[in-house]
């Protein structure tokens, strides 16, 4: 926590007045204001969330030879393509093999079956190294062992092809945590080191990772690897001497399973905005030794730099009301960022899942005043949406029409996950995006 | 098990939501989990529509399985109730629900709610989208009309006297392919015939619409693949008679509306006697695309080969409009309509074709290949293969995308429906005029092959909503045999030179041939006279 | 002397063909030789019409030079008049006639004919197409309208009472963009409020329903290019009242609506009851276009820099409804409509720009090229210009081409107009969805660069007719200041490289943006720093 | 003569029987009937034609390093943007200098304008080297003197620019008339050459030039040189052993000028179908001395090949009437080609203008009975359409959609000059032209 606290000591002030406070764990923050304990409504009714298979819709994009093989039923294979748009030209390296009424009948062997499908479906595709056999709602109510299935496959095509398994099935995941789990199954097979490195955690944009690699290179950090990596079958290591750094706050399975490999956790905010890629950059500096001198000198014109370009967006944001509505996880750093970054006022910020290890340095600088809730009551929270009536609302895409209609506005969340909207050269481009709704209602005259 | 990468249907329960949604005072609880929720988007995102569509999920998780579920269904259905306050309620279950054997709908069906209640059972390992569809709608009619049949004998109705005659429109509904447009060129057509409309079921109906169902004095039976079972039951049980033909295209739209004239004993004339078949004028039809395909410049598009895919009706209607009214040549033609599989069967053989029955979506896409046809008539799924093997494609049927619900009026029923559908399927085509100046122009340095001219589709000119792909303008070779197969003959410099010399909109075709014939003749190497020889050998 | 490539508007003598092809029962002589017969195939190609134009050429040849050319004409005159029987007949000379000073016009006159005569003086080295149109209609109607003069003073009409007001549409003409369409629009919407139409001037008129004329009680000046003279002589001359909305968007019909049910004394809330401005639902207007731009996959319209030139009428409107109901930005504005130059610099001036006024092809290409705009609305010549930089057009004006007469009803003004703008200028951007899921899969190697997708005009969506041209998915880079100056910064290979991360569709208008910040700055090589610097200081 | 005789002897047998005459000129043909004199129709009236400007279209395609300045009107410029149709995304090497007020009034030396716009240009297009000024209808009724204009600026231009001039205007020109006098201009400049050579006369595709070229070396003969070239810079020479070849049947007058040159020209028909190539190929084989055998193995497998392709139109045409509105004066060739090889009835053959020395191998070909027309008075001629009720009228796209709406079936006539048609490979082709409007009308049923 002292890292944390570290890390965040010199972040860029915010752009308005948001006073911090004590989370509920009892570390005191520098200027924190009396301890609060943490208001959370938790609530229980309809979830209106994706579940964990809409994470192979950018997974499979990121891991470009590795093939996600769903086991369940057309509802699943439907929602993928929903997710996903009918925008792909190529055939794609995802897919789902279908339970029928013979392999629930008993009349088809569904091990059998899964077996004949995974060897044609490889044949086809000489270019896949890693198969993720990904667990659906119905695959998990049948107890189909996927585990057994992996183990089975593997014995029959390692070397070339390594098969995992993990669930995405929405009994048991929400959005994000599919990633978690593809990543946690992922961090059971990673090699070993004993090399000091540190290891960023979280399925990342190309073009992000890139601008990651250069600013840990000129701090003199590396090396430095990421998780998941560009190929499936390019693993990092991992190991005693690993620092891990987490750039998505719903991997929280992953990096425990990578703790118990031996790797450290290095506790920070995450790289949202210019305060929270510094307070993760420094908290991994601090963490390897760098000195405060080449840290500052390395991040203090990228910073300046994106404060400049964030600053664009504050008066369209400064004093606007915000509620946000349960998705990805990324709701509560996020709104970190629109409140300390941006002045918004956060009214409500809904989480599908509040994992309290995983954010604890976000809750520290939340302001006091915030409402977060967990879980969905989507009836109940509409209502309040209602009643509220915020500036903007950000919400999933089954929901934004409707509350637009209502004449609220509003910006859909699947954007956040599949926007690059890390680091500091995106800092500007992810204040943008919630500007952007407020600039077009102001516009039309129609 | 079944590989999948793309579907052209979802789960039954799907179809079921459209029929929810389609309607006014109907209300649907799902027993399903979270993730199922996905499918409100097709509603809010695809059809851009400004409510939530009127389901309610009980999104029960992992740890509620072992303790009450059924608990879940009953609160589930107490709220929706209250909170939306529905005349019907639909209850069912979506896959997962179904294999842990609640029986959602018979809970429902025993807490005595003050409301009609339809238990739907929607077998989510057998059936799929439009079935589920089909059986909502038909299970939802039969409940409502269940206190009104008539006694039997049931006879079958004859031409109203004494009033003007009544019809229903059965089959629209949300996510459809232009029903929203469709049904009012349809209301027009009826209208100018004097017959007035009874209900339009079940998009934007009440369950009041559907109890009067029975008021009409026949069916029109517009979308089959969700709605004929309800009207054959409407037959069997009413005695109404029903339509048979779907008024897609000028041919189509003449013979509905005599159908229709004949079943309702109006006048065909009031429409068909300003349509003149087969004469080639402005004013020889209400549609222009008679006159607009005699117009010299569509001269180009005779015989151009054409693969046709979709639902059913869509897909035969297409296959009949391509042929007899755009003069293209059919080279094959299928469905992933399962149900209506005779149908389409029958509409093939009357192109000399034996239709490709199928759902998946790897064998349409090797068929086109295989047939390279120069335009794709498909959904979004063929859209994306044609794409990708560079031929043009115009979409006619669902699944569809959010390109398919444009702001403008886009029908493709009736007169009107086949404007709009000249525009959109020769629009990918080559304009006949341009192609030829095209022609002389291909070695010009300032139009080169990369330069797409403004005869291509992405270039401008009619394009029906989310509907053409160009062709691939590439100064490569779009579907070379080569790309297919390990054994292509190989070319000789100077014959790629030649090859090189053709226009690049028929070079692909060119080459195809070429390599064909090679293949054929087991020549190893094309040389200049191989290219001419293939080019005297197969039509131009 | 003035060197021209490409025209935007032909001679004058084409616009008095256009006003005799768009009359049922007027035949044109004109006295020209032989070349100028190719008009004719503007109205039976573009506008594939089933009928020769009513026009005569005397088709002199350089041996009729020295002998009797005024014979010629008195025989083309006497000869039409005879197989044509005309109810009116217009004189006129082409360029080369002009100048042998035949004056066809007068010996027509001389020769006592049993019908009107309207001779034309068409100066064809100073005027154009538009002026031609509107004189020769300002001209007819004079001739037809000479005996009905009311006696002085002439008193502005007032609101009908005790019969429903009576308007007439002046200005849709053949070739004149979109009019047959637009006209049924403008007929709606006065239906609507209870007006008759008492005359269409001169589409599909006959030389009757110009001498009505007077009996409307006021004019909608729908094309004023063509019409506004004629509308202005008709207000002085017989007091008649005349509209000066054109009702092309939302809110210009909203505000053409008011207008006209005031010169009518119609309640105005016949249409816009139903119309709320401001309220984002599907019902807030008869246009879908203020909810669709308000649908979520809209916002990533907003902002969108906009180039608008095109005839004065429909670029003045374009603007409005780029601005106020799409939420573009509008960055150029300009016309070549000199007629109504001060018009469209009034337009410019609302969006804080200086209009372009000019017919001067190359002049309009520059503008382009350094504006670099996002998305191009203009005629088809923008089109081109557009093509070859790369950007995305829609067609909003004439000078029309045969893709600009759709087989389907295809309107820009009224409601049903706005709908068909939406899906048409909408298209050729990407739309908001995909594109940010394309963002996600730049880097997939089966989704290069060359690969288009679905969401890009060529891959399908609604355009309407003529209209998109797709921006340029090159992977090489479109419109980079390289290509025009010689002293472009230099890139570093690190600096492409990260250039190449960025997604295609949006990598043009960075590496521009990227080398003007180089360049004001003086930095010689683009390095990553520099491309991140740009990125800052320019908005997203 | 005799050459014609002796092309025509083994030429391909007609499709279906179709008695030669003897033509006016008294030449027996082998098989001919007796001697029928040619009728002729002279018709005086309304032309429906293009003028001469309209070869601009083609002819800039061929010589891209070619510029076209017409000097006319308002009305120049939009005759050839509305003949080249709007399609062209580049800068066109076409331009128009139009005459104002200014120029007609002498406010302004129309010479000095017509300089400061040539030079204006050339400095904006460093790629082109010739410059062809065009005459039009004002230009010459004003008597503006481009062969002047021509002069003046050559002195100023070469080497690097050479300024032609030649008249398009539609008082002097029709259509393909503009070719000729395009052709005639450069000939002026040709070098000399006393080397035994071909040189063919008429622009042709690419395509179709090399396949010539290709049968010409195989039958031994080189070097052949084609006018217009590839370039309008590289031009081909001319001489006293040059023998002319004529592509198209309307360049007489570049013909006649050349023969002032001191070519010898080879007459024979035109190389439109299979007979017509291998009787134009004898032709030239013969004056060049190939041996026949040679001849024979060289061009007998070529011609097979394209009877075949040729013969799949024939069912669709055979006893089809024809009539041929006059356009391009390819006319007579091509009802030839009709007539003969596909079995086409001919009810009236019309051409803009009858040039009897550029046709006369042609002629001896046509059938008896056929009607000939020169000139146009359009209404009166298509009185006499509607009156013969031809299955097919080829006409220009000003009347075809006219003459369709009266149940007629078209083809327009344009697309015979923008499509290669000439020599073997393009035999079928051409008959598929005139199949398809037929195959079109038998296929629609709406």
């Amino acid at each position: 926590m002292s890292v944390v606290a570290e890390a965040c000591r010199d972040a860029q002030p915010p752009a308005a007045p948001a006073p911090t406070k004590l989370f509920a764990s009892g570390v005191a923050v520098p200027g924190a204001t009396p301890v609060i304990p943490l208001r959370v409504l938790r609530e229980r009714g309809q979830r209106e969330v994706f579940c964990g298979l809409t994470g192979i819709v950018w997974l499979h994009r990121k891991m470009q030879d590795a093939f996600f093989l769903v086991v369940g039923s057309r509802t699943c294979a439907h929602l993928i393509q929903s997710a996903a748009g009918v925008m792909i030209f190529a055939e794609p390296r995802f897919g789902t093999a279908i339970l029928t009424e013979r392999d629930l009948a008993g009349l088809a062997d569904a091990n059998a079956e899964l077996d004949r499908i995974c060897v044609t479906l490889l044949e086809r595709r000489p270019d896949i190294t890693t198969l993720f056999l990904v667990g659906s709602c119905p695959s998990e109510v049948i107890k189909l062992d996927l585990a057994k299935a992996a183990e089975r496959l593997n014995a029959r095509l390692l070397p070339r092809v390594r098969v995992l398994n993990y669930s995405g099935s929405g009994i048991e995941t929400t959005f994000t945590q599919g990633e978690d789990n593809a990543l946690r199954a992922l961090s059971t097979v990673l090699p070993t080191t004993h090399e000091r490195q540190i290891l960023v955690v979280g399925c990342l944009p190309d073009v992000v990772e890139d601008q990651f690699q250069r600013i840990f290179a000129a701090l003199g950090i590396e090396p430095v690897q990421f998780l998941p990596a560009r190929r499936a079958n390019e693993l990092p290591a991992v190991g005693p001497q690993t620092l891990l750094l987490l750039a998505q706050p719903f991997n929280g399975e992953t990096a425990r399973a990578l703790a118990q490999r031996g790797a450290h956790i290095v506790p920070a905010p995450y790289p949202f905005g210019v305060e929270g890629t510094t307070a993760w950059l420094r908290a991994a500096a601090s963490a390897w030794g760098v000195a405060p001198g080449r840290f500052e000198a390395v991040t203090a014109p990228l910073a300046a730099r994106a404060t400049r370009a964030v600053a664009r967006y504050a008066p369209a944001l400064r004093g606007k009301t915000l509620f946000m509505l349960p998705d990805s996880q990324l709701e509560i750093p996020l709104a970190r960022f629109l409140a300390r970054e941006l002045g918004m006022t956060l009214l409500e910020v809904g989480t599908p899942h509040l994992d309290r290890r995983m954010v604890d340095a976000e809750l520290l600088l939340l302001p006091a005043t915030v409402q977060i809730s967990e879980g969905q009551h989507v009836d109940r929270q509409l209502d309040r949406v209602r009643a509220a009536r915020p500036d903007l609302t950000v919400c999933g895409l089954g929901l934004a029409n409707p509350l637009e209609a209502e004449g609220l506005t509003t910006k859909w969340s699947i954007e956040l996950v599949f926007t690059p909207i890390h680091g500091y050269e995106q800092a500007a481009d992810l204040a943008e995006i919630f500007a952007r709704p407020l600039d077009r209602r102001a516009r039309l005259k129609v | 098990m079944q590989l999948t990468l793309w579907t052209y249907e979802g789960p039954p329960h799907v179809g079921a939501m459209r029929i929810a949604a389609s309607m006014r005072d109907v209300h649907l609880v799902l027993h399903a989990p979270q993730g199922d929720t996905y499918a409100d988007l097709l509603f809010t995102m695809i059809e851009r529509r400004d409510r939530r569509p009127p389901v309610t999920y009980t999104t029960f998780q992992a740890r509620d399985l072992g303790g009450d579920t059924a608990g879940l269904v009953k609160a589930a259905v107490t709220d929706a109730l209250e909170r939306f306050a529905p005349r019907l309620m639909l209850v069912g279950e979506s896959c997962t629900a179904e294999l842990i054997q609640d029986q959602a709908g018979s809970l429902a069906l025993g807490m005595n709610l003050p409301v009609p209640v339809v238990p739907l059972e929607l077998p989510a390992y057998s059936k799929k989208e439009s079935w589920g569809a089909a059986e909502t709608l038909y299970r939802l009619v039969r409940t409502v009309l269940a206190g009104s049949l008539p006694p039997p004998p049931v006879v079958r109705r004859g031409v109203p006297s004494g009033r003007r005659p009544r019809a229903n429109l059965l089959g629209p509904t949300a996510l459809g392919f232009r029903c929203r447009d469709d049904i009012e060129e349809v209301k027009r057509l009826l209208g100018q015939l004097g017959i007035d409309i009874n209900a339009v079921v079940p998009l934007d109906a009440s369950v009041e619409d559907v109890a009067r169902l029975p008021d009409a004095d026949f069916n029109v039976d517009l979308y089959p693949e969700t709605s004929r079972s309800t009207a054959v039951w409407l037959e069997r049980a009413f005695g109404m008679p029903r339509t048979l033909v779907v008024p897609m295209g000028v041919g189509a739209t003449r013979d509905f509306v005599a159908e229709v004239a004949a079943l309702a004993g109006a006048d065909p004339a009031a429409v068909l006697g300003s349509e003149r078949p087969g004469i080639a004028t402005a004013a020889g039809s209400r549609s222009r695309l008679p006159w607009y395909s005699r117009s010299v410049d569509s001269t180009y598009l005779t015989g151009k080969r054409v693969f046709v895919f979709g639902d059913a009706t869509h897909a035969i209607a297409a296959a009949r409009i391509a042929r007899d009214e755009l003069g293209f040549t059919v080279v094959g033609l299928g469905t992933y309509s399962r149900e209506l599989a005779r149908e389409v069967r029958d509409a093939a053989a009357t192109c000399g074709l034996e239709a490709l029955i199928t759902d998946d979506y790897l064998t349409v896409e090797q068929a086109i290949a295989e047939l390279a046809p120069e335009l794709v008539l498909g959904t979004q799924m063929e859209r994306h293969i044609a794409k990708r093997l560079g031929i043009a494609c115009a979409v006619i049927s669902a699944p569809i995308h959010v390109q398919d619900v444009p702001a403008r009026h886009s029908p493709v029923f009736g007169f009107a429906g086949a404007d709009v559908i000249f525009d959109t399927w020769t629009h990918p085509l080559v304009m006949g005029l341009e192609e030829h100046l095209l022609q002389m122009f291909r070695d010009d340095f300032e139009f080169h092959d990369g330069a797409a001219a403004s005869h291509l589709p992405n270039a401008g000119a009619p394009v029906a909503p989310g509907e053409a792909t160009a062709p691939t303008p590439a100064g490569t070779l779009p579907l070379g045999l080569a790309n297919e197969t390990g054994d292509a003959p190989a070319w000789t410099p100077e014959g790629t030179l030649e090859l090189q010399k053709i226009p690049f909109f028929v070079r692909g075709k060119a080459r195809r041939n070429t390599e064909r014939f090679a293949l054929e003749r087991g020549v190893a190497t094309i040389t200049v006279e191989t290219l001419y020889d293939a080019k005297a050998h197969f039509a131009r």
